[in-house]
């Protein structure tokens, strides 16, 4: 298991390699990369500021990983995600599964992207062309979360 | 869990506590955190959020339940109310938006 | 939109770049990569080789993609699949979503890889330590696949 | 679609098709591709099946039904019995297996 939280970049190629090097028993290796998008809520976005809780964010990404490692078959997961100042198009979080098989890896990595999105302490702050703003939580996050609980 | 030190009798009921503010709770009420020491009649998490709230203004506004406030004790989400202890860390946050 | 088959490796990096590069909507990139195994239905695999029906391989995976594109709301998908002689560990295949939305990006890139498991043209070949042998089709591929048909 | 040429009357039942084998059919039938006049009782996959099927030992193994065979015809694979046509590409395969 592995749990980065950072300011700087990160390279798909390089995590996956990192990830499953030298595994011959990894088949399948799920993963998902968040960006910045230019547009929210109608609004043009130029910038956003991410905040987060330093010493609960490391804890709660590494128990989100240990529920997936005990509902799936996982050989390896690896999650990064980015606070500071982004631009649009820049990377925000890199998540990746990977297990023997296909199915684990996926199931495994949407239940990471969900569970983080609901339950890691990280807040989005929007630059737009009319001023600043927060970004409220969205309804259909929760319910993309709650999925997981009765599957 | 409310463990009394027979040495420190008289502070029993002492309760520093750090307070941490995140994100809109951080700009509105121009903090982002404070240590307190608990008033006797407050002794859990809801109880707080009261005595917060009757800070008046801003503090009102953002504790009085009209907006979602989540609470964190010591790194960890309390869903019900819980109970504080000595050297407890409450965090205060807007519902979580990243990813 | 963009299928290679290929005898040659991939690199996730440059194709996701490629992918979006400049394109300020996408949020969420979803992917998969297939790779070979050391081991498969009890037996310590050695070698691959993965052969195809080359004048129908492009068109089947091009119908597969637009199949998803009608689905689901993409900014990209790209399907790359190797053929020829393999290792464990190599890469076979990489299949990449972009979206706006990450279940959009989620569900395609899954869909994508039940569909060109089940119809597309390629066939595996393993050389194992008790000789050469064909890969039998599994029904849970079948069934992965068939679960798009209801929903 | 069993268009006529008029100016070929006398060859309008006469059809090539090219036939392809792959996989563990190309391996065992030992051979990778054919082009082959269709017999005037051979007008669709099914009869074609059969047909290949008479030729005995090992094409009687693979197509008279004990095994997985599917077929495509110019490139898509086709569940129910097809019409074959004048220039048809049909292909022979075990289930696919890639990914």
């Amino acid at each position: 298991m592995s749990v980065s939280v950072q300011r700087h970049d990160f390279d798909i190629s390089a995590e996956i390699t990192d990830l499953y090097a030298g595994n011959t028993k990894v088949g399948a290796i799920a993963s998902f990369i968040g960006l910045v998008r230019d547009m929210n809520d109608g609004l043009n976005v130029t910038e956003i500021e991410l905040e987060h809780y330093p010493s609960m964010t490391q804890k709660c990404l590494e128990s989100i990983v240990q529920q997936a490692e005990k509902r799936w078959d996982l050989n390896g997961v690896r999650i990064i995600h980015r606070f500071g100042t982004l631009k649009p198009a820049d990377q925000i979080v890199l998540v990746i599964a990977s297990s023997s098989h296909r199915s684990d890896a996926f199931e495994a990595c949407e239940f990471l992207m969900d569970y983080l999105k609901t339950q890691a302490p990280f807040w989005k702050k929007e630059s737009t062309e009319v001023g600043e703003r927060w970004v409220e939580a969205r309804k259909s996050d929760d319910e993309a979360a709650s999925r997981w609980n009765s599957s | 869990m409310n463990a009394i030190d027979p040495t420190k009798e008289s502070f029993k009921t002492l309760k520093n506590i750090k307070i941490l503010y995140f994100a809109r709770l951080r700009e509105t009420l121009g903090l982002d955190q404070e240590n307190i020491i608990l008033p006797e009649n407050v002794t859990d998490t809801r109880q707080l959020q009261k005595y917060l709230s009757n800070k008046g203004d801003v503090w009102e506004n953002e504790f009085s339940q009209k907006k979602a406030v989540r609470i964190a004790v010591n790194q960890e989400v309390v869903m019900a109310t819980q109970i504080l202890q000595d050297g407890d860390e409450v965090a205060f946050f807007p519902p979580v938006t990243g990813g």
